[in-house]
């Protein structure tokens, strides 16, 4: 994908107006393309995202459904095997696990079984995460878990231009995508380039350029780290930031240059600690460059329990800048 | 109100009762919407406002044994069945005093004193669950009714599907309550169902099921009288279909650009509360010193709900491991 | 035969071709099943036998551009549509030369060729995908049907509630067979779902919805015809419910404690093909060489079909890794 | 949980034999116990695991459920929450996604949400794994990724002895517990003890003792494993086998000692690659014993491919003994 390198103009705008944009420009470009989910028509989508698509592109193109998430995930399919390019919103990914079976055991097997005669060219997005103190079953990161799956790819874009870019890309793609929006993210205002393009997905990106030790991360936790990242240029640690931006397929050829060159790593991730894709992460790097380490691998990840309401609790569950920078320091040692 | 008002049971002291429970709900969430805005409560807050003759009318029919399970609509279920107004406020805080111990929220009210089973912020997730709490009374022989309540969206979801044919196919005693209140979120329900009329829609999985007024609590409580004798009586479940009408925002994140005001306006003026105040009051059932000391009382109430929410204390947050698996097992 | 039997199009050719549909089906089952002790065909094998006056009633009546959503019991419905008798035992084999390459096996045949979009191991799994199909074709103004088969089992299924909502809700051009065999497994319909008469339980999703005695064929012609006239005029979805048996076993993994031998043995009397039959010549419509040069045509076509087959090549194991992604995507 | 020291018996039966005595004495020991899933009283359960059992304990307490995965998995959360003790057959894992929401959100979270008021005591077994030609939709490997979730206890057992033993002990846990039962042991056949007992469930075991290598495993794989490491021992390379039993929680403490005595490791599982338990336990090893390796870590899981129909592809697809022996010798160097 090109990115110009001389951009004439940026505006401001949130991640929200971002995705809205992306969406958008889909719908103009491609007559295939169209909006599926849960109150993204009148209400304007959960998190208003798609806010005012309805009067711009009416009711068939901006499809209410029905509260059925296996039903309407399962039709973006159908709609996607017969040439359409549907962009399923599930809202949120607590409410994706409904859909669950329609996604791994149809999205992603049904080229396989069917020996590559059919592909399912679908994108679903979700809203993922925690912080916004919405407790147990509303507030799961579930990213890292869905990256598990062949077939699938997943994406998580944690910057304007990623949540402007990724989308067309993601459209334009033969196998079916998952985009991961994290909630916290939403209201973020930065300036964008007046002509943002679509953007590659097959790369991780060095968001910080340094030569102490990775934090490699992703989503909302990219944030997190950057602070993180300042933190420790304070006290003397230079660390480079690698945003994955995408979670399947990884990309390892960046993250291994990171770490052969920093010969240390943290990874921060919001999924719970155990099965979370930071252990990927690290057995990658084990599996790729061990005898490049100077030191044993750290990982930042949400704690063993549900998100509890409380704010005290939810922040105490999830990745913040002091843990990483504590777990950054005790990894240079 | 309905000519099943004409009821022997109805005594002005049973009808001060109804009045005051719904009042009660709704200055407490009156109360709830404020103290949002102060972000003394945070994450989501779904309101009541309009709904109250819902659970007015049906859970003081429900008895000390029977159980309840609920949405994350569920302050006025939970204050109804007895749950105290300062656990839940409490709970809202997120404070160690709430009825979930401050880890739940507005969404996951827990009672297990008064067998109040959340709280669910999966829509539909609560039915199967239902389903097995009435499974288990089944087993054991035990008279108890399981109250479900979701909403009109529930509908839409398989797991409504699969709980009322495991509901009907095994005789179990659960009482469906369906607050239809013509929207999902932003959804008007002729969006999200082809047949718009639910307790038909219930009645094809052959267990008996009405529609009631659900703004009459008096017509609600009969309803409800009637669904939990047949239960009682022959083990098996119905379905009660509340027509209702949500007069707030979904949440309070919500912009409303889905319905006109005037739409929200003309429901207001049908509101359970106004309407059966000038019942009782056409009726003369009811004195303006009535409606005055209902208000104290609750507005006594709520006060006291929020000293004591304010003076709770916060779980120390190296406890946050706890209540994953029971103390003790891991 | 039931008098919609009458009706002009049922030339003999057209009557002698469902016999030999029929036949055809069958003779390959048998087939399979042989080749199943044998080895050649592994994993599971869910065979149609009893059941294909289903097929045959249904899928010759749709075009060209139609298409059709199957389950792991589509021997019948693949054959039917065109799928090569060879491909579909290559599949069976999981020899490349099979409809799907030779990666799917019994229950995952596809056929982009002749729109036939599976062979789905998840019962229930393949509604919400033809009403995806539906839709699309519904967007884009394409006058085409997407006929969906699944089996009485799938009924119970959350899948099925939202696929009915959505394709009524939306009128998608989805015509629902639902082959109601009676059993899902071991579990009788009775078993399974509190309301027993399908087509009822369809039609309270507001979709045209009849029953049909499926085991005569030109009585699934007959309503075959209606609904897909009535879908192509409306757009609408339809709900045809098949009432059929399985003479076999489930799978070749099945026992059959569940039901009775004289069960199945009333059954056998009544099935498709030897009722048409015996149809065919009390109205002395069919000679015993129709019969024999019908057979003939079928032995052979099936010997051919096993020489492909077995003259089939397997995949090299260091493909392994195609057909997750597109090629040359990742 | 008691192992009595001096066996006087043992019988000769099949895993399936083992895990239907273990339901059988769980039905007669407690009534609160009962079974309930798909098939599992008329047919006698899809892999004749139950069969006989509807006879003797009637149809209340052997249930045979409607096609309902979400809505009966939901009924026996109910039921559990209610005081019965439910074992609720899933059939098979690859059924299970339609009952994710269930678990994750009601069954694992409840007790959190309800700050401990109400707990979840309950057993769903299933059936896992590749091997049988089933195909992509009917050969899923999902355990190590259920044991992903917090509020879950996640049991592979592999040996008669387990799964004979588990059942009880796990109906014993306050919280839902998960068994998977690998397709391919339910055919084998072995002595057990005539009077075996209930097992614990927090410990792995050491099922070869060795000092060259960990090899780290599970479930169907531990027939492979055990395989390799005799293979090894031709080799000269003396293999210790661990077999996990418990994936969630993971036991560590059996792990590490192992790994720091062998001081290399290679992790064995069927689940995909990425995102596999293997990477998990990779990455604790790394956290906990990296100074104690003297190589990097290895591990064998399926590719990353639905699984193929044919057999060559399928055997193809998962492990084998063949590719541990490989992975062991070239960590070990
Ligand atoms: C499975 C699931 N999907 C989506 C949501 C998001 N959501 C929360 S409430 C709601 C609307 C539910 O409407 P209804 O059942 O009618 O209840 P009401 O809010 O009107 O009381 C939606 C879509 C959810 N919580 N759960
Ligand atoms: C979701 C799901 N649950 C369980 C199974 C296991 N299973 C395979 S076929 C079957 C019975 C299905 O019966 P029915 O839908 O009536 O179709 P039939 O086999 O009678 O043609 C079951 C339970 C499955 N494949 N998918
Ligand atoms: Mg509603
Ligand atoms: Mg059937």
């Amino acid at each position: 994908m090109k990115q110009d390198a001389a951009r004439s103009e940026t505006r401001e705008l949130t991640y929200r107006e971002a995705v809205r944009e992306a969406i958008r420009d889909a719908l103009i470009r491609d007559p295939r393309v169209f909006l599926m989910g849960e109150d993204v028509g009148r209400y304007g989508g959960c998190y208003a995202v798609s806010k005012g698509l309805l009067a711009e592109f009416g009711p068939e193109r901006i499809r209410d459904t029905p509260l059925s998430e296996s039903g309407f995930t399962g039709a973006g399919i159908g709609a996607a095997i017969a040439g359409m390019r549907p962009i399923v919103e599930l809202m949120t990914v607590n409410f994706s696990l409904l859909a669950l079976d329609q996604i791994l055991n149809t999205a992603a097997t049904i080229r396989h079984m069917s020996g590559s005669q059919f592909g399912v060219p679908l994108v679903i997005r979700m809203a993922t995460g925690a912080g916004r103190q919405l407790a147990a079953q509303h507030s799961h990161s579930l990213e890292g878990w869905y990256a598990h799956i062949p077939g699938l790819k997943v994406l998580a874009p944690a910057t304007l231009e990623d949540a402007r870019g990724m989308l067309w890309t993601a459209l334009e793609d033969p196998d079916p995508v998952l985009i991961f929006e994290h909630v916290m993210l939403y209201n973020m205002q930065g300036p964008l380039a007046a002509d943002a393009a679509p953007v590659d997905i097959d790369k991780a990106a060095v968001r910080r350029v340094g030569h102490d030790i990775s934090l490699v991360t992703y989503g909302g936790s990219l944030w997190k780290t950057l602070e993180a990242a300042a933190e420790l240029a304070k006290a003397g640690i230079d660390a480079e930031v690698v945003d994955l931006r995408s979670l399947r397929p990884l990309d390892d050829a960046t993250i291994m240059a990171s770490v052969a060159k920093t010969r240390r790593a943290v990874i921060v991730d919001e999924g719970w600690r155990s099965g979370s894709i930071s252990a990927e992460i690290c057995t990658r790097i084990i599996e790729q460059a061990f005898w490049e380490l100077d030191a044993p691998l750290g990982r930042v990840c949400s704690e063993e329990v549900p998100i509890p309401y409380p704010r005290h609790l939810e922040q105490a569950a999830i990745p913040q800048a002091a843990k990483i920078v504590a777990a950054a320091k005790s990894v240079v040692g | 109100m309905s000519d099943t008002a004409d009821k022997p049971h109805l005594s002005r002291a049973h009808e001060l009762d109804l009045l005051n429970r719904m009042i009660r709900i709704r200055r407490f969430e009156d109360k709830c919407a404020e103290l949002y805005t102060q972000e003394k409560i945070r994450g989501f807050l779904h309101l009541y406002d309009g709904e109250e003759a819902v659970a007015v009318g049906v859970i003081p029919v429900l008895e000390r044994r029977d159980r309840i399970v609920s949405t994350y609509r569920e302050h006025g279920h939970a204050l109804v069945r007895g749950v105290p107004m300062k656990a839940a406020l409490a709970e809202l805080y997120g404070k160690q005093e709430g009825c979930s111990g401050g880890r739940g929220g507005s969404m996951h009210f827990f009672d297990r004193e008064t067998n109040f089973y959340g709280g669910n912020a999966i829509v539909g997730g609560g039915l199967p669950l239902a389903v097995g709490l009435a499974l288990a009374d089944h087993m054991r022989g035990d008279n108890i009714v399981t109250a479900c309540f979701f909403g009109d969206g529930a509908v839409a979801e398989g797991e409504f599907h699969e709980s009322l044919n495991l509901a009907a196919l095994w005789a179990l005693p659960v009482l469906f309550v369906c607050e239809n209140n013509l929207y999902a979120m932003g959804t008007a329900l002729a969006l999200s169902e082809s047949e718009t009329d639910l307790h038909l829609k219930a009645a094809s999985y052959r267990l008996s099921s009405e529609a009631v007024d659900g703004m009459d609590v008096i017509a609600v409580e009969a309803a409800a009288r009637r669904a939990v004798a047949a239960i009682r009586k022959t083990g098996k479940p119905y379905f009660l279909e509340c027509r209702t009408y949500r007069l707030r925002a979904h949440s309070m994140f919500d912009a409303q650009l889905y319905r006109d005001k005037a739409e929200v306006e003309a429901w207001r003026q049908k509101g359970p509360i106004v309407r059966f105040e000038s019942w009782l009051e056409a009726n003369h059932m009811i004195h303006s010193e009535d409606l005055a000391s209902i208000e104290a009382g609750v507005a006594a109430e709520i006060s006291e709900a929020v000293a004591f929410a304010e003076a709770g204390t916060w779980e120390p947050a190296e406890q946050l491991g706890r209540f994953t698996y029971a103390e003790g097992a891991v």
